[in-house]
């Protein structure tokens, strides 16, 4: 090899650089008034906005719907209300946070339910092996989705919007639209309806289900904020290219967060049995949309990458006091419609307000 | 030349589309040098370097590191294999700390059981590992590890890459034109972090249109021209008019130069 | 060559048009006929029975079969048919006006609701006065169906029905209120909690359908409730008469889809053979196909089976 | 000022550059075979691929589903099926155009007959007048979706879910949930069912509303392909920061893009009453995510700036094709919900593939 | 300096939260030169440019053009005003072609019915004048004036933008980084364009991080530091050396600079 040794000839101009300033610009903070100090202590916490929204929404309805609204059971079945929808907004989440979205979840989650409960009671499977193979049919449809996204690179919107029709289809076709009783699950397997027990505590009726749905949460606060996985998800959301220019293999993350998503559909599923008490077809035809709506208004970027996995559990809240406390106010159906409306771009307008300082 | 070289690349093709990117392109580097990479825009420089880099795979022509032949399928493997490449794109994840971006898919762990069995990241150590190798190689101040990237300005972004790419690098570092939105004062230190690292006895790859620095720091320069590698050409036996009139075909190289 | 027939129900999902389809199948295929079934998407899904219509005219059917989602919408459409020379029979639900359809094969949803809000206040007795009573209609934009059940119920339990093509405007001050099930479990348990928080005395519970009853039951079960409370329901689907079997729903308007397709495809392929068209039941604009009370508690003065006969009966 | 007219002092090394080589790299062609050059056509006539759908899918089904499929009648009758999916595609695809989305066109429309349809035929006024209010409650609802998108900077998908769930509670209120019957229209209103009309032309059956489809591709084709506004959608649509710095008004056309599109679904609204017969507040509530399926299969890109109008039209006529042709073959529901659910993910890879190719 | 200044800026102030990006900027281009802005990365320059072409509103401080006090509310006005921006982001549609994206917000349209109440675009036109807008300016041989910008190389693409600037600018034309990512030839078809236009009497402004590149073509250079001008110097009567020490603050400028 050649004289690598020899002495860097730097440009003329470039000498004067060793004298020059080496500090770093600090800019001080100068908030005016209460709003601006307010705006900067959220952007700081972005979490904070939807648990806030939440708690004066609380609020706002005990003053409106009175006691019967601010009771601790009311509160307690608000979250047995919401429990399903909940986890499946966990498993929206997981998909959101990188930039993608399932419109199949709710559909997948009942053919997972239909499954269950086809093995279990009708055919007569043991009942945890039925729950497995409800779990493995939820996360293979979450693969599928995966699958499309990544190797075929296929728009999820457009992935999912098929697998929709896909998941609609196959259901009915299993179930025959028929839903299998209470009793003869209780019968059966009873297993299947584990979610739907409860216990009291001072008032207070909390269902396993909505307690899973809190476990669910928290384990994937864990995985997301604990693990090196979770980091991929996020860095995969965030800018996929350059994630895979650091060396993550993002195809492989990505189907991983499909069919985990999957696999957390599959488990609402069985949670879904408890909460209904039967295996009913019909169910959570609304589920898709009413998952997003949940994560958005917790504050999930539907551009990937930002926002806290708890934010769509308070989302899912909010929603759930929303239609309690009008229900129970006397509002019409209709209102609240109107009023969700509303609200999911109410919450998502106070989100992009705080986003916009910067830190 | 009589080392063998570290990696080498013959015939590599890339097509893309009706564009071919890569001609036919040879590549050698030698231990512990600076080798620059120049060429027109468009000359394929970046593809050149994808490809050893594992971002891209050629679809013909065969890469040798250490003499063994690898075929990388994704940058993990290039990276795993000791190949850090500073990208033209930074890949950086902007909501992610400088910390985290640092780690990127090589995540240290919390030792025992929470680590083995709960995956735990070793948030503590990662901070304190990236902020002594920043501090180390002197090139930026940081306030806070754990601010995000997005709040970061460009020259300190590119900072965290170079850094990143110095501190993992086992036995190559490409950085593709890592000074091109730097200003005076941050160029400088990038070049001098090259310097630094070139001490170290790390061969680096270094592509860049700015004349002056790369024949400040190469010890040769691989002359890219349509796809191709037109010539090799020794920094202190030739000009920079020379090497610009290669580059881009105003002058024939001499035939020796080939072998440089 | 076959004669074709067209068999058009509102939904795929909802049970008693899938057994209705069976019904239809089976018959065709011990007549001859070569049957075409047709199904929307969801409740309402008026514009997809339309394009069904067309196809059945485009395919050169004989004869069409329909519950319509949209019972006024959908007349021209079914002009369009019938003047093409095609048999239109409405199966379960009348069109608005009755005599837009060559004839109608119906169970009169008023009269089932009617059956059981009578049913309700006969067994409440004297106690009707203080009923407190729960409605679990269908969806907020309130189908046909939805609205001829529940006001039959109330027109039954003796209540002033205001406006009888309008759910919710009645201010009798037994009603507790009504919530929205889209017919079935979850919608069913979840409207009746929030009912139950309006009011946890709630003693009279009008479901929609028989899944929908199944949610409201587990709700109140969740409450402590289920034993004081009269579940009453229209449909009369298998599982549902097991359920008042079992006494989870105190009474169930039973329905014959089955009979009701079978019937149509016979009157099809009829009127392809000799150009007869179905006659219509006495006294009637339309041909019953019956409604049945099924209780195993029945009461004086409203006609009823027990769930045993219910059982043999059902439809799936 | 000082002596601007100096020599300028090129850098030594730039001296060169004067001989250097000033041709263009050029690249030859070299496709392999049959396949290769038939991506290749396509990549330059991307409109061809879903028009090469729709030519195959009618020939399939005239095997499949006989002569009855195959008929004049029948395909001028799939013509009328798709007309209203189809004016809602094009509204759908000008907002797919600037990377939007739209959830609520169907509910828009729906909202806007039912407008026209209290105004012309309960409150008896004259029926221009009430179509004329309908045309600009489309336009305004369409301007509020704009408005939250462009002025609180709210993702679409956000903001029209939202609004859908409005409309379609503003529909319900104000329509009480009842249709208005056919007979009342033409006893009122007999204009509101114009385009229900029909010519026949030698067994097809043409109706006014599937004309007027035609006719509203046509016009939007013109406005975006050969006027400046149209080249600013798709400015927009592509690179919304770097078509505001090229100086142009994003925010404005944006507004009036989705302006455009409410008014689009208003005239959808009159073509509906005709279409249907009569005023149906409960018709069209997939109409939404149908349209968007139609825009997908056309060929639009969800990310914006790509695609031709006249793709939608093909897309909307080949999902008609797709439903007509498994209804006539005697498939189940089930299996054209499933079969739709494929195609649409069938029909984007294709799409994808071809695009992946560079000119 | 004696010649009114065609456009001046005083006590301009931008912050981005807690970012204070621009500090009380003043600015000042005099007819028919070239005024050069450099500073470190992160120093202003780009939102001081940003500023003066509309692209983002100052929270405080005026800006005259010809005397005129303006206000700026977007980019189009800047521009209806005769100030043109070549932005560090190239500002171009990928999808569009070259033609579409030169006359991109002032299209030509057909005369007579078709063009006034028809509003048809006039293609063949505009196809017209960009070919020869950019055969004149000499600075790229295009193929097929169609093709969509996204097929275009990266220095074709700067080519484009640069030219399109040149041919509308009226007033004042602002180039940020135009040479960036340019090769060494592509670069000098830059520099070269930039005194074309300088001598057909345009004024420019030219950021640029290329010290030999400012001082071949600058007539004055505007020093900018931590968001503030902090001196502007006469390439001819400064070094480099000079100009890069006030600019990282490694030398303290002379106060007669401060009103050179
Ligand atoms: N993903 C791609 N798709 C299509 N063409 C590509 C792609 N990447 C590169 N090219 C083309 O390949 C050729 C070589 O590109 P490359 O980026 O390697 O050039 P370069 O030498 O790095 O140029 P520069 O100095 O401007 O960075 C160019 O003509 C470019 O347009
Ligand atoms: N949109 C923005 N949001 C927040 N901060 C910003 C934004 N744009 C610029 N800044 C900040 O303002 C400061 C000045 O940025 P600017 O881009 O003007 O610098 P510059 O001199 O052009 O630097 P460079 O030479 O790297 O282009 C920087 O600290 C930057 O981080
Ligand atoms: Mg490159
Ligand atoms: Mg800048």
């Amino acid at each position: 090899m050649s004289d690598a040794g020899a002495a860097p000839r730097k440009q003329e101009f470039e000498e004067v650089l060793d004298r020059s300033d080496q500090s770093v610009a600090a800019f001080e903070g100068h908030e005016k008034n209460f709003v601006d100090r307010l705006q900067h202590f959220l952007h700081g916490n972005p979490t904070m906005v939807p648990v806030i929204v939440l708690a004066i929404s609380i609020i706002a309805f005990g003053f409106i719907a009175g006691d019967r609204f601010f009771s601790a059971f009311n509160l307690s079945l608000i979250m047995q209300q919401v429990s399903i929808i909940g986890i499946l907004a966990a498993a929206q989440s997981l998909v959101i946070l990188t930039a993608g979205i399932d419109l199949s979840v709710g559909a997948n989650m009942v053919l997972a339910s239909v499954i269950m409960g086809n093995l279990g009671v009708q055919m007569g499977l043991p009942t945890p092996v039925a729950i497995g193979i409800g779990f493995i049919c939820g996360a293979l449809a979450g693969m599928l989705n995966g699958f499309l996204v990544t190797k075929v690179r296929l728009p999820p919107f457009i992935v999912t919007l098929g697998t929709w029709n896909i998941f609609f289809a196959l259901n009915l076709w299993l179930s025959g639209a028929q839903s299998i009783r209470s009793q003869d699950i209780d019968a059966q397997a009873p297993l299947l309806k584990f979610f739907g027990e409860s216990i009291n505590i001072g008032g207070a009726q909390f269902t396993f289900g909505s307690m899973l749905m809190v476990l669910i949460f928290a384990v994937l606060w864990y995985v997301l904020n604990r693990t090196a996985w979770g980091r991929h998800v996020y860095a995969v959301g965030d800018d996929k290219d350059a994630a895979e220019l650091a060396g993550i293999r993002t195809s492989r993350t990505l189907v991983q967060v499909y069919a985990l998503a999957g696999l957390v559909c599959g488990i609402a599923a069985w949670a879904a049995i408890g909460r209904v008490g039967s295996v009913s077809p019909q169910s959570f035809q609304e589920a898709n949309l009413q998952s997003i709506t949940a994560v958005v208004i917790g504050g999930i970027s539907l551009f990937g990458g930002r926002g806290s996995i708890i934010g769509p559990l308070v989302g899912a809240l909010i929603v759930g006091v929303f239609n309690s406390g009008l229900r129970l106010a006397g509002v019409d159906v209709l209102w609240q419609v109107f009023a969700i409306g509303w609200l999911t771009i109410i919450a998502v307008a106070m989100d992009q307000w705080i986003r916009k300082v910067s830190a | 030349m009589t080392a063998q070289p570290i990696l080498t690349a013959r015939g590599l093709v890339k097509r893309y589309g009706r564009v071919v990117a890569l001609n036919h392109a040879d590549f050698d580097l030698y231990p512990g040098e600076v080798l620059a990479v120049i060429g027109d825009n468009g000359a394929g420089k970046t593809t050149l370097i994808k490809a050893i880099s594992g971002a891209i795979r050629p679809d013909e022509g065969e890469i040798r590191l250490d003499g063994q032949k690898v075929d990388f399928r994704s940058p993990l493997e290039a990276r795993d294999a000791g190949i850090e490449t500073v990208h033209q794109t930074l890949a950086l994840s902007p909501a992610l700390s400088i910390a985290d971006n640092m780690f990127l898919g090589r995540e240290l762990r919390k030792p025992g059981f929470r680590g083995r069995w709960l995956r735990a990241l070793d948030r503590d150590r990662m901070e304190e590992v990236a902020r002594q190798k920043l501090n180390e190689l002197g090139l930026l101040t940081i306030q806070n590890i754990r601010q995000a990237v997005e709040t970061l300005s460009g020259g300190q972004r590119q900072g965290v890459a170079v850094v990143r790419a110095a501190t993992f690098g086992s036995k190559v570092i490409i950085m593709d034109e890592p000074t091109a939105a730097l200003g005076v004062k941050e160029s400088r230190k990038v070049l001098d972090l090259i310097q630094d690292v070139k001490s170290r006895g790390l061969p680096i790859v270094l592509i860049s249109h700015n004349m002056p620095h790369v024949f400040e720091v190469a010890d040769r320069v691989h002359v890219h021209r349509l796809g191709q590698r037109l010539c090799v050409i020794d920094p202190k036996q030739h000009t920079m008019s020379d090497a610009v009139a290669y580059m881009t075909g105003a002058m024939e190289p001499p035939s020796e130069a080939a072998v440089a | 060559q076959e004669v074709g027939a067209c068999l058009i129900t509102k939904t795929d999902i909802n049970p008693f048009f899938v057994k209705m389809k069976e019904g239809a199948t089976a018959k065709a295929g011990e007549l001859g006929v070569e049957l075409s079934t047709y199904a929307g998407k969801i409740d309402g899904d008026h514009e997809t029975q339309v394009q069904a219509i067309e196809s059945c005219i485009a395919s050169g059917a004989k004869g069409i079969l329909l519950t319509a989602s949209d019972t006024k919408a959908i007349v021209p459409a079914v002009k369009k048919a019938r003047d093409a020379g095609i048999l239109v029979i409405a199966l379960d639900t009348p069109l608005e006006p009755i005599d837009s359809a060559d004839a109608t094969f119906a169970t009169d949803n008023f009269k089932a609701g009617e059956l059981i809000g009578q049913w309700a206040a006969k067994t409440l007795g004297d106690e009707a006065q203080n009923a407190k009573i729960a409605l679990l209609d269908l969806a907020p934009s309130q189908p046909s169906v939805d609205v001829l059940r529940n006001q039959g119920f109330l027109q039954g339990f003796g209540i002033d029905l205001k406006d009888e093509n309008m759910i919710g405007d009645e201010d009798d001050a037994r009603i507790v209120g009504n919530d929205v099930t889209s017919g079935n479990e979850e919608g069913g348990r979840k409207a009746m909690e929030n009912l139950l928080q309006k009011d946890p005395d709630i003693n009279v519970v009008y479901t929609i359908n028989e899944p929908a009853a199944a949610g409201a039951y587990e709700a109140l079960k969740s409450f402590g409730k289920e034993a004081d409370v009269l579940i009453v329901s229209v449909d009369g689907g298998c599982p549902g008469v097991q359920n008042v079997k079992e006494g989870i729903i105190g009474a169930t308007s039973q329905q014959y889809p089955l009979l009701m397709a079978s019937m149509g495809i016979e009157a099809i392929k009829k009127y392809a053979e000799s150009g007869e068209l179905p006659e219509t039941s006495p006294g009637l604009d339309f041909f019953n196909t019956g409604v049945t009370l099924v209780t195993d508690k029945p009461v004086e003065g409203v006609e009823s089976i027990d769930s045993e006969e219910g059982l043999d009966r059902c439809w799936g």
